[in-house]
């Protein structure tokens, strides 16, 4: 078979259907992923808020909170008594070495902090991304789990704090504390909100 | 002010060649006179922002109300591939003697990846029109300054003797890198 | 389904608009591009050495394609092997010419021809030749600082670090003559190969009278006419003190060598001579 | 007298070497490396033997075994590039890292682009921005000046003066003692009163012209006195700024270095200019503390274009 | 290439025409996203789908794609695949996805893909382009998964996440912009003197 | 002190002969007389084997506007005309003539009295220096003639007298304005007015403190001579550099000093102008300066054109044991002679016997880009960058880097502390560059 | 003050393909970034186009089939991206930052901006003679 000749219409003819069953395609493997998809996105955030939280039941709906240029979403944690057991806050900053950081603080109810989650960051490799792991590891002063951000300094040695900066990512790190100030500062002037309608709220079962 | 920051951003801290690395193709291969480095860049920041506005346009009013965002790739790159092409036309059709000019004096436009890649980052970005567009002017800036910078280097290279096998892309790739070294110092200029 | 339906319709449009498109853009830019110079290239040695006198081996391959005939058109590098790929895509035939390679056209080695002062300048052939005549007493011979090997793009000739003189490489040689270029001596030709590579010619450039030639150098033409008088076939002729032999007309009988009195002509890859030949007849 | 030599004009020389520039080099680092030594004793000691050594034994490793050409070690240029490196290192710095640096400088910087005279950027500070870039948290962390001090990796360490001006924490030393030298910092980079003296040495000996060093340094106080006049309370005083950091060390013997700096004294004064401003939005707006090594580096990389645009002034050229 | 064995056109791929050693193609994913030696090795397989599965396509459709439209049409179908990667690897591996970024989608533009449908599927069978394809990808998986793991090696101690040395012995510039550039730099330099012994 | 504005060196001056008198070299038995010179036409011969020709006679007359002719240095019979090498091994035609006895035209003025009285007209003066076919002595051999007579529409407003013999270890300038300051002045006034200008200035550098005394005492007689003492820079006495020096004016590229209004002559050709047009006697001999840090007799010669440089040599104490390079010339600029068996020639200033330790140039290595060779280079080029283009056979790159600009000073090459060969490259360069621009018109 | 080196001259092989009188046609391959790379073979971007420019001919020798060097002034080049590009593109920046005074709509401002193109490069088109004559190259025979 000879090659097609380049006229008018063999070009559109050819191309026009090359690209509608590229189209087809696609939009099968589109409707297939789709939801996969999806479940990953939402999986991220609560798998996330699962694992700074202490055991719970169900969550409020969101709490959009801005102040300021930082955007926080606080998400409150009840037991299946509906008693408020502690709440998750995502928050950010743009004081990162290289962009912004994003994280999830968990509290319970009494402030203490229970675990936290990166969920976005810039930072350098080998130095500033150690802030997903370091500030939770239990050597020296670096750890911040279990601490009152009340009662504790959460600033850098280097300011007069009481936590060990990553070394040589003091910018890093002090974006983190502070970030991780506003998080509870978010935590306490909601803490004694009431709770948004029980209805709305979210089963933790209902999260894989 | 944003503006200036995406501008500084784009330009030196996080410059399209040296840290994102896209475009690196014609970083390589048309950096041989500071000329045509030059004219190079003027044209691809045309072509990069006209296609930035066009694909824009298509992403936020098309793509995104119809919900069907997974034909970006696709429709992005028979867009650019497109737009290229009617831009000689045209060019051809207003001035013959322009275009001829061009012909003589510039490497032919392609789509490299640097452009898809700016259509592509100014969505994930968030970017608004103007931001977009102050963007793909930015970027191409810093890949003019780029191309300019190591066709100047490679001049100047062209009149030493290199060792034997270090010449050609090695020793091109290892001055990219000290390049890039060097531009690191304006890492936090701009988050 | 719907999704299917809207990237049917979305990807459609966009297909045949940019089908149409670039309809008119191959329409606009018809511009004659005969397969056959991409074919001629393919053909080509790549050497891009500019030796054919065109810019590179798309230049020479357009020119092959556009010119009415082959006549004329060698590349250097490839040589008649090449030139008979060419004319076969064209459809045409080429005219072989005969081979040709460089040589050196002078003798005078550190023992023939004693220096009589030191350069110290820079390494180059041309800058010592504008200072001053040479080591030797010759003022037309080598100078040994080999402009033609850097000139040379195929590594084909080299100077003898023992003789001080350049010596080509036959195999390597191509002929593209930028050595010829480079010698601001003028002493490289390019000379015919000859059948088994067999060539004779006059291995000097001295075109000083006799007696001061002689002085300065063992090997140089004296311009004694002896081999002008005894080529049965005219190919040697003598002028400014010095002879010059005709490729075109010698047919390589070597009687000019035997009566050369200082061995200034030149035979190669000839088999050894037998001794006391004429003699027999 | 039987074969005369024949060369073409000139037929004398001036007796100059690169030999004698290095060596004058050298010499004017003299003042500031005895300052170093003094304000951190044994540490000092360890890092210039370790640098200067191993710069010079990877050039002769690097010509001879890999690239197999001649040495060139003996014109003191790879001794040069140690001690510059050594000077642009805080004296805390375990050995292993300095030999690495070494290596990046002579390897990467130099030898790669066929030794000296080739290199488009400065080989100690490539080698040192290498270090900087890899080992950050051991590059930033600076001995105290403790005169005649034996410490060497456990040394007390402290903030440099531009960190300090940076996090806006801590006591600044009197600009009189930032001129001497007594404060933290790499070590040869602290005492700007011994630096200006090898300046001055450099230029009387006619090694280098001025054209580099003042442009920078006038550029780098213009600034940073208009920043402090319009905002003292944010912007450092000049002075501070003059006499603290790299500046002197690099605008005195790093942006001189020839091979990588512009070819005439219009470009000079441009390439000076370059680098004093990128010096001080690095030190302002940056993430560093300190900017001269990455200004001096990018400047590196636009002296080709200065050389290619900004050409010396020739003869008869006011003249229509 | 008329006479090549099919283990020849498979092989040619590695070494002799190695995209990244020889060829020198698609350097910017070959930067971008050999931070370590995982990165490389998913973008080079992402990478080796689509030349596969357009080699494929291509080779079947050359007959029946006129000239003037070739190359949209090739692109059409590259995009195809480009994106059908994307979205499985959004949906399965999300978070291999965000770490090659936007390299993905770039594949499109990726030279070695378009480059290796227009010099062999639009010459070659099916059966031929598809092991070029295969071989072709392959050699650019191995290329950057060699330099993901010099450039992770070096920078941290790891290679494929197992810890070697400590990192702190570990030289971060490396993992960043400018230590892809060198690292590639004297790779080719070592690749092509190899080659040539 | 006055000086010249950009680059310049200093080399150690080694003025070994200065203020030795002016001795008069011996007449040996043949001469050689060649009849053409570095720069112009040669002239043809106009007499032939067997002549008899007398001190003065024309023998070769000028062929063509850029040439001189040549008279008999001494009196005898026309051996032959024939090629002979010259210093740089290359053949040129040349008058062999067979001394006998030592007759001069009855024309020419032997007298020692001084004639400063000329009245003739500017043509007749023209014509006087045309027939005596006189050439620069400051190293061009320009024929004088054709430098006085400035192109229609330019007017030259100052004579600029170089007596400032820049390079090391020349003095045959120095000795000739300490023994003939008087004619000198005199031939400056004729010339001022062949010129038509009002003023004259004679540059001499500093270190001729006895020169610039001498002639200033004198000059006072002359109205508009001035003297300017200059300070000790090589090139000073590079002709753009002293008109820049002198009277701050800089030639533009390309062009030749009468477009600044200035005329450049050597103190030298000064003389031979006073000579040929008070005395009649032409260009016939000229100072040689014998020199060499291990030269027996360091001293200034009168030689007559056309001797062989070794009789006078000879004269001088013969070539020092320990030479190793024989320069035609001064250091910076001179040629390098492959032996002395080479006639005296209109352009021979001296004769230099270098060391043989101080001969060998030392091996060159890369250039460090110490800029120094820009900072000397009196004409603001940038020789590293010119060799290196010459190197790769750049040429129109060097073009657009003036390579025809340079004055071939060798200040580059005496400089680079790497020993690089810069003039070598340059002067190919230039050469080169030279005859694509000539092809091109 | 500064001097800026004399520029460059920018030059073109090609090959005269017909000759009209004074005018001549003279056919150029434009290649792309990677033209003379030797993976050229391997590579989508090494594209080709053969272009035609026209030049006047002033050299009676010169015939059809004559490889020729196009040059012209780097200026020339650099004048042409200018005319071509640079302008064009300040224009839709210009637009595009005044534009947001009056509408929010982001399609209306892109299409606006992009449409400014139109009567740009008509009124390009009433230049053309101009351009033309500011545009020239020699052609000289290799
Ligand atoms: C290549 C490189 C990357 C860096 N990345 C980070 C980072 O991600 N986070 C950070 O806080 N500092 C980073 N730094 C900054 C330095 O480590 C900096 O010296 C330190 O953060 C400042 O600490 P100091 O306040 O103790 O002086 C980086 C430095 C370099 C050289
Ligand atoms: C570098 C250089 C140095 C020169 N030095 C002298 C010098 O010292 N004395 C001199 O008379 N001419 C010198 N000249 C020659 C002058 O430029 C000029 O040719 C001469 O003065 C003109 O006079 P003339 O025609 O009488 O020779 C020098 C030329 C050059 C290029
Ligand atoms: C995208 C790309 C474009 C290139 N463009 C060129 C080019 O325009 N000219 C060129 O000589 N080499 C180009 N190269 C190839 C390399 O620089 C190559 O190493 C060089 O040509 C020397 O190759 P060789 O030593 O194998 O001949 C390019 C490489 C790539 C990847
Ligand atoms: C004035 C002067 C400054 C120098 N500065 C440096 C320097 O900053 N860094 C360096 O590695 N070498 C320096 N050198 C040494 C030498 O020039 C350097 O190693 C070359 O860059 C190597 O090609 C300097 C030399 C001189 C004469
Ligand atoms: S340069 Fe001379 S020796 Fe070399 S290939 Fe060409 S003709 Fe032969
Ligand atoms: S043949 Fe000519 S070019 Fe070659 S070395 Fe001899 S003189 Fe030089
Ligand atoms: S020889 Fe030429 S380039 Fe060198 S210093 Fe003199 S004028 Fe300048
Ligand atoms: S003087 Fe020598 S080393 Fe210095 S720049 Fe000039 S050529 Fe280079
Ligand atoms: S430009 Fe070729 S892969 Fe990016």
């Amino acid at each position: 078979m000879a090659q097609l000749k380049s006229s008018f219409k063999n070009m559109v003819l050819v191309l026009s259907g090359i690209a509608l069953f590229a189209a087809t395609t696609l939009a099968s493997v589109y409707e297939f992923t789709k939801a996969p998809i999806e479940a990953s996105k939402v999986a991220k955030q609560q798998h996330a808020i699962k694992e700074v939280l202490p055991a719970f039941d169900h969550l409020s709906r969101p709490l959009k909170i801005a102040d300021g240029n930082e955007n926080m979403v606080v998400y409150k944690a009840f037991d299946a008594t509906n008693q408020f057991v502690g709440a998750a806050v995502e928050t950010s900053s743009n004081n990162g070495f290289a962009g912004k950081i994003v994280i999830m603080v968990g509290f319970d109810k009494s402030g203490n902090i229970v675990n936290y989650s990166v969920l976005e960051q810039k930072e350098t490799p080998g130095l500033g991304t150690r802030m997903v792991e370091w500030f939770k590891t239990n050597k020296g002063k670096q750890s911040i789990i279990g601490k009152n951000p009340a009662t504790t300094n959460l600033t850098v040695s280097k300011d007069g704090g009481d936590i060990d900066a990553i070394t040589a990512s003091t910018i890093s790190s002090r974006a983190f504390l502070f970030t991780v100030h506003n998080a509870y500062k978010a935590f306490t002037s909601n803490k004694n909100e009431v709770v948004a309608s029980i209805n709305d709220s979210i089963k933790s079962n209902s999260i894989q | 002010m944003t503006y200036i920051l995406i501008f500084i951003s784009a330009v030196f801290v996080n410059n399209i060649v040296l840290s994102q690395f896209l475009g690196i193709c014609p970083f390589l291969g048309v950096s041989k006179k500071i000329d045509t480095a030059l004219g190079m860049s003027g044209a691809v920041a045309f072509v990069m922002t006209i296609a930035t506005i066009f694909t824009y346009i298509i992403q936020k009013f098309i793509l995104e109300p119809l919900k069907v965002e997974f034909l970006q790739t696709i429709t992005y790159i028979l867009i650019i591939a497109a737009l290229v092409q009617m831009v000689e036309i045209i060019l051809k059709k207003v001035s013959p003697a322009l275009y001829q000019a061009l012909g003589v004096f510039l490497p032919l436009i392609t789509t490299n990846c640097t452009i898809l890649g700016v259509a592509i980052m100014v969505i994930q970005k968030n970017f608004n029109l103007v931001e977009s567009v102050v963007f793909a002017i930015s970027t191409s800036l810093g890949f003019g300054l780029a191309l300019i910078l190591f066709a100047g280097l490679r001049e100047q290279l062209g009149l030493t003797r290199l060792p034997k096998g270090i010449d050609g892309t090695p020793i091109s790739l290892i001055t990219a890198g000290l390049l890039a070294m060097a531009f690191m110092g304006f890492a936090g200029i701009v988050k | 389904m719907n999704t299917i339906v809207l990237a049917l319709i979305i990807l459609g449009l966009v297909g045949a608009v940019s089908s149409i498109i670039l309809f008119f853009v191959a329409k606009k830019f018809q511009v004659f591009e005969d397969v056959r110079i991409a074919q001629v290239e393919e053909a080509l040695p790549a050497a891009n050495c500019g030796g054919c006198g065109f810019p590179g081996c798309h230049g020479f391959a357009n020119a092959c394609v556009s010119a009415p005939s082959l006549d004329g058109l060698l590349c250097p590098v490839g040589g008649n092997q090449t030139m008979q790929k060419v004319a076969a895509i064209m459809g045409r035939t080429a005219v072989e010419s005969a081979p040709t390679v460089a040589v050196v056209r002078c003798g005078g080695t550190c023992d023939h021809r004693p220096r009589t002062s030191d350069y110290d300048g820079v390494k180059h052939c041309f800058i010592a030749h504008n200072l001053y005549s040479g080591e030797t007493g010759c003022s037309f011979g080598c100078l040994g600082l080999g402009d033609c090997e850097v000139a040379c793009e195929f590594d084909a000739i080299h100077v003898n670090p023992i003789t001080k003189l350049p010596e080509v490489d036959e195999e390597k040689c191509t002929s593209c003559g930028a050595c010829v270029k480079a010698c601001p001596k003028l002493l490289i030709e390019l000379r015919k190969k000859g059948p088994k590579s067999r060539r004779i010619y006059v291995s000097c450039r001295n075109e000083d009278k006799g007696h001061i030639a002689r002085k300065s150098c063992d090997v140089g033409c004296i311009a004694c006419g002896k081999c002008e008088k005894v080529c049965p076939h005219g190919a040697i002729t003598i002028s400014n003190n010095l002879a010059f032999i005709n490729d075109d007309a010698c047919k390589l009988c070597r009687k000019c060598v035997e009566v050369c009195p200082t061995n200034a002509i030149v035979e190669l890859n000839f088999p050894p001579r037998k001794v006391k030949e004429e003699s027999l007849v | 007298m039987e074969k005369l030599i024949i060369s073409p004009a000139p037929h004398i020389h001036g007796g100059d070497s690169v030999k004698k520039n290095m060596t004058a080099v050298l010499l004017a680092l003299l003042p500031a490396l005895l300052v170093g030594f003094y304000f951190f004793g044994l540490g000092a000691l360890i890092i210039t033997l370790t640098s200067v050594i191993s710069c010079v034994l990877f050039e002769y490793i690097l010509q001879r075994y890999v690239l197999r050409i001649e040495t060139s070690i003996s014109d003191g240029s790879a001794a040069v590039t140690g001690l510059l490196l050594a000077m642009n290192l805080p004296t805390n710095l375990p050995i292993w890292i300095i030999v690495i640096g070494a290596l990046v400088a002579i390897g990467i910087g130099k030898i790669t682009y066929g030794g000296l005279g080739n290199n488009p950027f400065n080989p100690a500070l490539v080698g040192r921005v290498f270090l900087l870039i890899s080992f950050p948290a051991q590059m930033t962390s600076w001995p105290l000046p403790t005169p005649f001090s034996s410490h060497y990796l456990d040394a007390e360490t402290g903030a440099t003066v531009l960190s300090i001006i940076k996090s806006h924490l801590g006591e600044l030393p009197s600009t009189l003692s930032l001129f001497l030298g007594n404060m933290s910092g790499s070590m040869g980079e602290i005492s700007s009163a011994a630096l200006l003296l090898g300046l001055l040495y450099l230029l009387l000996k006619k090694t280098i012209s001025w054209h580099i060093p003042i442009s920078i340094l006038s550029t780098v106080f213009v600034f940073t006195a208009l920043l402090n006049y319009f905002k003292p309370d944010v912007y450092a005083s000049p002075w501070l700024h003059m006499f603290s950091g790299g500046l002197m060390l690099g605008a005195i013997f790093m942006a001189t270095d020839y091979v990588t700096s512009p070819m005439n004294p219009r470009g000079m004064l441009v390439y000076g200019f370059g680098i004093g401003i990128i010096t001080v939005v690095i030190r302002v707006f940056g993430v560093y503390p300190e900017g001269v090594s990455f200004a001096i580096l990018i400047m590196n990389g636009f002296t080709p274009i200065i050389n290619t645009y900004i050409k010396p002034k020739r003869f008869g050229e006011n003249i229509k | 290439m008329p006479k090549n064995s099919n283990l020849k056109v498979f092989l040619n791929g590695f070494i002799n025409e190695n995209p990244t050693f020889v060829l020198i193609l698609g350097m910017c994913p070959t930067l971008a996203t050999t931070s370590s030696a995982i990165n490389g090795l998913s973008m080079g397989l992402a990478t080796t789908f689509v030349l596969f599965g357009s080699n494929v396509v291509i080779s079947m459709l050359k007959k029946i794609i006129p000239d003037n439209v070739r190359i949209p049409a090739y692109v059409v179908v590259i995009a195809t695949f480009v994106s059908v990667v994307q979205m499985s690897m959004q949906a399965y591996l999300p978070a291999l996805y965000e770490s090659l970024g936007i390299f993905i989608p770039l594949i499109v533009v990726n030279c070695i893909v378009l480059g290796r449908a227009e010099a062999f599927a639009a010459k070659n069978t099916v059966f031929k382009s598809a092991l070029d394809g295969l071989g072709m990808g392959l050699g650019f998986s191995m290329a950057l998964t060699m330099l993901g793991s010099i450039r992770e090696i070096l920078g941290t101690g790891k290679a494929f996440g197992y810890t070697l040395f400590p990192d702190k012995y570990g030289m971060l510039i490396f993992v960043l912009a400018p230590g892809a550039f060198i690292a590639l730099g004297y790779l080719i330099a070592l690749m092509s003197k190899l080659k040539k012994a | 002190m006055k000086t010249f504005k950009m680059g310049g060196i200093h080399p150690s001056e080694n003025k070994l002969s200065a203020g030795r008198p002016i001795q008069l070299a011996n007449i040996p038995k043949q001469v050689v007389i060649p009849l053409s010179h570095y720069i112009g036409n040669p002239s043809e011969a106009v007499v032939k084997k067997g002549d008899f020709v007398k001190v003065g006679q024309l023998i070769g007359k000028a062929n063509g506007f850029i040439s001189a002719n040549v008279h008999a240095s001494v009196s005898g019979k026309v051996n032959k005309i024939d090629v002979q090498l010259d210093a740089s091994g290359y053949k040129r035609l040349a008058v062999f003539i067979d001394v006998e006895g030592d007759e001069w035209l009855e024309t020419i003025d032997r007298t020692p009295t001084i004639i400063s009285e000329c009245l003739l007209s500017r043509e007749e003066i023209l014509k006087k220096i045309q027939d005596a076919g006189i050439v620069g002595l400051g190293g061009a051999t320009f024929p004088a003639h054709v430098k006085l007579s400035p192109p229609p529409g330019k007017k030259a407003e100052i004579l600029i007298i170089n007596a400032v013999e820049c390079e090391s270890y020349l003095t045959c300038d120095h000795q000739l304005m300490l023994e003939k300051g008087e004619e000198i002045l005199i031939g400056v006034s004729i010339l001022m007015r062949v010129l038509d200008v009002k003023q004259a200035a004679i540059g001499i550098e500093n270190n001729k403190k006895d020169a610039i005394a001498h002639l200033s005492k004198l000059a006072e007689k002359h109205t508009g001579i001035r003297i300017e003492a200059l300070k000790v820079q090589y090139p000073q006495g590079g002709e753009k550099q002293l008109i820049d020096a002198i009277i701050q004016r800089q030639v533009p590229s390309g062009r030749i000093p009468i477009e600044v209004g200035a005329v450049v002559q050597n103190v030298g050709t000064t003389f031979a102008v006073y000579e040929a047009v008070q005395k009649n006697k032409p260009m016939i001999e000229r100072v040689l300066t014998i020199t060499g840090k291990e030269a027996s007799n360091p001293g200034n010669y009168l030689v007559r054109l056309g001797i062989y440089l070794a009789s006078v040599v000879e004269q001088a104490g013969g070539v020092p044991a320990n030479t190793g390079k024989i320069v035609g010339g001064g250091p910076m600029m001179g040629r390098s002679l492959m032996n002395l068996n080479v006639p005296m020639a209109k352009g021979s200033a001296g004769i230099l016997f270098i060391k043989a330790e101080e001969s060998l140039r030392k091996p060159i290595q890369n250039c460090i880009r110490c800029t120094k060779c820009v900072r000397v280079c009196p004409m603001g080029l940038e020789p590293f960058l010119l060799m290196n283009q010459s190197e790769r056979n750049m040429w129109p790159e060097m073009e657009k880097n003036r390579v025809m600009d340079c004055i071939e000073c060798g200040s580059c090459s005496y400089t680079c502390p790497s020993n690089r060969p810069l003039l070598d490259y340059i002067r190919f360069g230039k050469t080169t560059v030279g005859s694509i621009i000539r092809n091109r018109k | 003050m500064w001097t800026l080196q004399m520029s460059q001259k920018i030059e073109h092989n090609g090959i005269i393909t017909h000759i009209d009188g004074k005018a001549m046609q003279v056919s150029i391959v434009q290649v792309s970034a990677c033209s003379s790379c030797h993976a050229k073979g391997a590579c989508s971007s090494s594209d080709m186009d053969e272009k035609v420019i026209l030049v006047e001919n002033n050299d009676q020798s010169l015939q059809i089939g004559d490889a020729v060097i196009l040059t012209g002034e780097s200026s020339m080049g650099l004048f042409a991206v200018l005319i071509a590009f640079v302008i064009p593109f300040l224009l839709i920046l210009f637009i595009l930052l005044i534009l947001p005074a009056y509408t929010t709509n982001e399609a209306l401002a892109g299409t606006l901006a992009l449409g400014t193109l139109i009567p740009y490069y008509l009124l390009l088109s009433l230049f053309k003679s101009k351009l033309k004559n500011k545009l020239k190259f020699t052609a000289t025979k290799v």
